[in-house]
């Protein structure tokens, strides 16, 4: 038992933190904010040559053969430099392909010649009619993307962009997110795999990326913290933010040790894995969301200012909130699906 | 206890209603720029005329003088017409006003009051600095006696509408040899000084009424100083409040409906899992006790509007309610992104500046503008408990 | 419209907050903790000879001929108080008699001469058979007392305390509450009076005490945070402890307009008095669980000792809160009894 | 990363678990009294026998002095078998050895630490005092030197088992000149010493394990005193924590249980409407939250015990765990009082003392005892996120 990550795992983060930071900067996203894709084609493709799309994918379709837990390392730098674009339904994309066999399409996603967004059915899906899109659609980084992942509880698969015309793109609330809607009527999905294996991979990288978040909120709160200050202290001196940012503390601290245990579980194949996973999504979550918000109140008036990134954190923590099963889904599995070992 | 209204307030209120169903505005008010100035004075000026103008200032000063009945009155039927309680014209009516009335001289009274009640003028307020938030008086704009002038250097941020005013009640520090509350000076700056720029500060909500004013040289006519110099911060702590317990009525009103708005969402909506969000008694719960809530709110502004109406000058318990009335309303905000689920991240233009994304990026600012939470429970603990400081 | 009591409504309160604290201190709540009965019999006579009892009745079975705002303002002082035993439930059983038109029992209520407990059944009843006792119940304070009053949203009666053998006492979490259970097959309910008249005055009525609870644990808190002192200062200094003052403030004054609010309702007769009535019942519950374990915390390891009185409010508000109705069941009305007028 | 155990690990769970379910006492623990001193002490002895005892001492005190990874498979498989975790031996093997071990003379060690391992003694701590709670190091019992001894008069307070014990690890002031961190004397107590009178506090859970000790004209021999007169600070700040993160495994491991029991308890139990509380939406959220959190809060515990195995001495991030697991709790009782319903009313001895009740109220003192989540907070703050003062 170690759930301290090793130093090639804290290697694989720091430079996908350097390189995130370097192509896609933070402030990318204002400037981007009325392009139709989120992340531009040279930062794509430095991300893509530098393998950081194929680190959990096996060496013939050109990953780096590594596992859930390298592929959470870099998930949580994505979350931390809020990092946009399709990089994780592309990732799952490639995982889907190969799943499916499909060895030649897992190559092309892994190294980003090809992008995939996501498509989630807004209503309600039998077990058995997983495999079929049908209704109204949401959409995530649709645009600049030829194919989309769809990723259930029930099973994972593909369809091609094209096939869910009309597509009406919408007003995001998060400027590092496109947001589409389309109706489906029997489409069919391709390289459907049964089983939640895509599912599970997606909660555990949802919370990789959540915990960046919480994270990085919990960083700047201390900072400004220790830095600003009234009343000719910084305000860090005051209980009402100084314990602010220990619950921020105490809040990332037990989402980041729940993330990691969830991903070795995963990689170890556990029994419990899957609650592990969606407890993780539970905790990232909440984590999230309760830090982005104490940022911002902590940050005062710059805190509710576009040139503060403090509300990035907000809506990336809710448009990856709806992208691949709700919390409240992750909820109600962590007490259907047994106790945990 | 009694919580009917009389049979003259009921006529009042009536009358009211059917004043502002008449006569509001039909138009979708501008989001911003002149069109946003021109519809605010255009509003302010038709009241004025039906004297309805100040419900709340006293007659002595052009005002209606209302009894807190009747401005509890006014305030819930303006909030259920869906009319905006912060618009342009509300620093010179709630603020700069109030303050002129109680410290300046007659002249200055004469020459500004007047254009406020009518809907000729807007005034902004230049207060905050970004160096001094929730401390204001660590303020550092320099103001430097020239003659006739006082010129002043600086930036202040914060300042709502700024670039849609003709004047500001602008704090600046004259004097540093002594304690900080000291060397304050209240002055009436004439937005269109030369030496000012003004910058809008784009919010988190989309909304660019918060600008940041910058100070270069402008020069202020040492009769603009309304009591005397360096004893502005008296000036600025005298201000009267004359809601005497009803400011945050209207908005109370709107979020109310906005609760009910929620509760006929569930109606129709079903979650991931096809259920309808109307059987979830989780959600039911959430929802009951926001409506509970919200009733709570409006009886807590009904027992401070009896106490002022027996003739008690309501204190810092208002703190009470902007405190609660804040973080009630964040509350509401996150319900609605959790029923509206996938939709919630949409960000449209409907209603609400973003709809209801922008709604709750909107609210994150009602626990930070107009006093932290955090000052406020200050407030509350030091002079309504008494605690020690 | 005018939420201040009145003089004559303070003086009800003041007069009753000082027999009460003559007569039935909390202190004298531990010493009877082994007592069959909660209140001593002649703290219960001179509470009824004062004529608390029948505040809310009128005159010609013995009462004042107030409404339920006087009442509101009694157990208010009862709930600050701590007092023990049946008063609520003796007061209800007093309006039922009346209500079903028995004045004489109404009058031997209010003479104190007669106590009535309570008794809820913990099974679920349908709406016709709700005048016929069944299955498995809890008893509050049916010791002492010849009557249990049955209070539910479809109507309201009384039951002999011997009709229902076997009676087994419980050990109680609150010392100024006895607790019982007891077995009933197809008890018949006297004094039956279909409709939430009864319902509606218990849920104000408990409002109320826990109203007075939520304001004697702001208060207790507040005078510790002033004189108890920690690093040479009042510990009030800290916002830690500053800022949860502040909140039970909040929580008191917010949940006392609301019952005042609902009391005026009432008595008014407003068309959404029963709304008012149940959001009271949730605010008031709501603030007093708050407050009393703010109050314990406040008060740091004295918190914790059966000597100091604090961790009877939160017992109260236990015991209390089930009562007459749970706060599930008042949450559920405040949503389906329609929006406030 | 890895959540799996070595095989030689697991074999030392079997071990544990095996050694346990044959070996661990069978008879309810006694709630209070000489009964209760007996058997803890009986169970600490077969412990001993066993070679069980003081797993996490070193081994040159006679501990087994298991790695970090035995110690938290001891304390799994201790919490599973529903062990108490802080019974009346707590003080002496997690407190007063590990102090000794640091800063006594050989002669104390060699005297006082083998009756610690054996089950032979009881020790209690003499810290805290009316006036000096968050505030230790202001405290104010008396210590005069007079001869070869040193005169002890005043009060301490939440003295568990104090009058149970043999020895008291005793905080006096023996002088007031300096600043009130230095003055401060570290001394072994014979609780049997004339002038000693125990009080003990009824808790709000019917507990008695806390006692007052009032001291008068208690004469503790100067060869008593570890380390010097004065300078008893630094001793008990110094104090060794052998636990290196493990501290709160077995309670959380009961907690898990707990919430496993509500979840089950759920099953069979329909609300005041008639409706299975299994179905119940919200009560679902609330169970499904405590289960993920606890969880958590055994990762949490595993990332420290990962790093202490790599050679990270535990600081002060301790607290975090400390912190989360105490407010936990409190969830989780507070979840079940609203499962049982009427139910939850009934103060039943059985199981834990005053059944769920009994267990809601004793809660109570999690954010309290060991240092409330107000000093954890500031701690935190201070210490791990270097806050400023």
């Amino acid at each position: 038992m170690d759930l301290v990550p090793s130093d090639d795992q804290l290697s694989i983060a720091e430079a996908a933190a350097e390189l995130l930071s370097a192509v896609a900067p933070t402030a990318s996203l204002a400037r981007r904010r009325d392009d139709s894709v989120a992340i531009s084609d040279s930062a794509w493709g430095s991300i893509a040559e530098a393998g950081l799309l194929g680190i959990g994918l096996p060496d013939r379709v050109g990953g780096a053969d590594a596992g859930m837990q390298e592929e959470t390392m870099l998930f949580r730098e994505v979350g931390r430099q809020l990092a946009p674009g399709p990089l994780l339904s592309t990732v799952l994309a490639a995982h889907i392909a190969l799943d499916s066999g499909d060895e030649a399409l897992a190559a092309e996603f892994a190294a980003g010649s090809l992008r995939a967004g996501t498509a989630r059915s807004l209503q309600h899906t039998d077990h058995d009619a997983a495999a079929v899109l049908n209704g109204e659609l949401m959409l995530w980084d649709s645009t600049g993307s030829t194919w989309l992942v769809v990723v259930t509880a029930d099973g994972a698969g593909l369809v091609q962009t094209d096939q869910l015309l009309p597509l009406r793109p919408e007003r995001s609330i998060d400027p590092g997110t496109r947001l589409g809607s389309a109706f489906a009527n029997d489409v069919p999905l391709s390289h459907w795999t049964p089983g939640d294996t895509t599912c599970i991979r997606a909660l555990v990288l949802v919370a990789a990326q959540l915990v960046g978040i919480a994270e990085a909120c919990r960083d700047a709160a201390v900072t400004h913290a220790k830095t600003r200050e009234q009343f000719g202290r910084p305000i860090g001196v005051n209980q009402a933010i100084k314990h602010a940012c220990v619950d921020m503390t105490v809040a990332a601290e037990q989402a980041r040790a729940q993330l990691f245990f969830a991903a070795a579980s995963c990689d170890g194949d556990l029994p419990d894995a899957r609650f592990q996973a969606h407890a993780a999504r539970v905790i990232a979550a909440n984590a999230a969301r309760d830090n982005a918000a104490k940022n911002i109140q902590i940050h005062g008036g710059m805190g509710f200012t576009m040139e503060f990134e403090g509300h990035l954190h907000v809506v990336r923590t809710e448009t990856l909130g709806q992208q691949f099963g709700t919390n409240e889904a992750s909820l109600e599995a962590v007490l259907t699906t047994g106790a945990p070992q | 206890m009694d919580v009917d209204f009389s049979n003259e307030q009921q006529a009042f209120r009536d009358e009211v209603r059917t004043w502002l169903a008449e006569n509001a505005p039909r138009e979708a008010r501008p989001h911003g720029g002149t069109e946003m100035r021109e519809h605010d004075l255009a509003w302010q000026h038709t009241q004025s005329k039906a004297g309805w103008a100040g419900i709340s200032w006293p007659k002595e000063y052009g005002g209606r003088g209302g009894s807190v009945l009747e401005q509890l009155i006014w305030f819930e039927e303006y909030g259920r017409a869906g009319l905006p309680t912060m618009d342009s014209c509300f620093v010179g009516l709630s603020h700069a006003g109030p303050t002129l009335m109680a410290c300046a001289r007659e002249d200055q009274k004469e020459f500004h009051l007047p254009p406020i009640l009518a809907g000729d003028v807007i005034w902004c307020q230049g207060f905050s600095e970004p160096g001094s938030g929730s401390d204001l008086a660590s303020l550092s704009v320099r103001g430097e006696v020239d003659g006739d002038d006082i010129v002043v250097n600086g930036q202040k941020i914060w300042t709502s509408y700024a670039d849609l005013a003709d004047w500001q009640e602008l704090l600046v520090r004259t004097n540093r040899s002594g304690k900080k509350h000291d060397g304050i000076t209240w002055l009436i700056c004439d937005m269109r000084s030369p030496g000012i720029t003004i910058r809008p500060i784009e919010t988190i909500d989309g909304g660019t009424d918060f600008c940041e004013v910058f100070y270069d040289d402008v020069r202020i006519p040492r009769s603009n100083v309304v009591g005397e110099i360096d004893r502005g911060w008296g000036v600025a702590m005298s201000t009267l409040s004359f809601e005497r317990g009803t400011a945050f009525t209207a908005s109370q009103v709107k979020l109310a409906r906005t609760v009910e708005d929620l509760i006929a969402a569930t109606q129709d909506r079903v979650d991931a899992r096809g259920r309808a969000l109307v059987d979830d008694d989780g959600l039911r719960r959430r929802l009951a006790t926001v409506r509970a809530e919200v009733a709570s709110l409006r009886s807590l502004t009904y027992l401070m509007v009896s106490k002022s109406a027996k003739g008690a000058i309501p204190g810092p318990e208002g703190s009470i309610v902007k405190l609660y009335y804040s973080e009630l309303q964040q509350k509401v905000a996150r319900l609605g992104m959790d029923i509206l689920g996938a939709d919630s991240l949409k960000f449209i233009d409907a209603g609400h500046r973003g709809g209801w994304s922008g709604y709750f990026l909107h609210t994150f600012s009602s626990t930070i503008g107009g006093g932290t939470s955090e000052i406020q429970r200050n407030i509350i603990g030091d002079r309504v408990l008494g605690l020690p400081r």
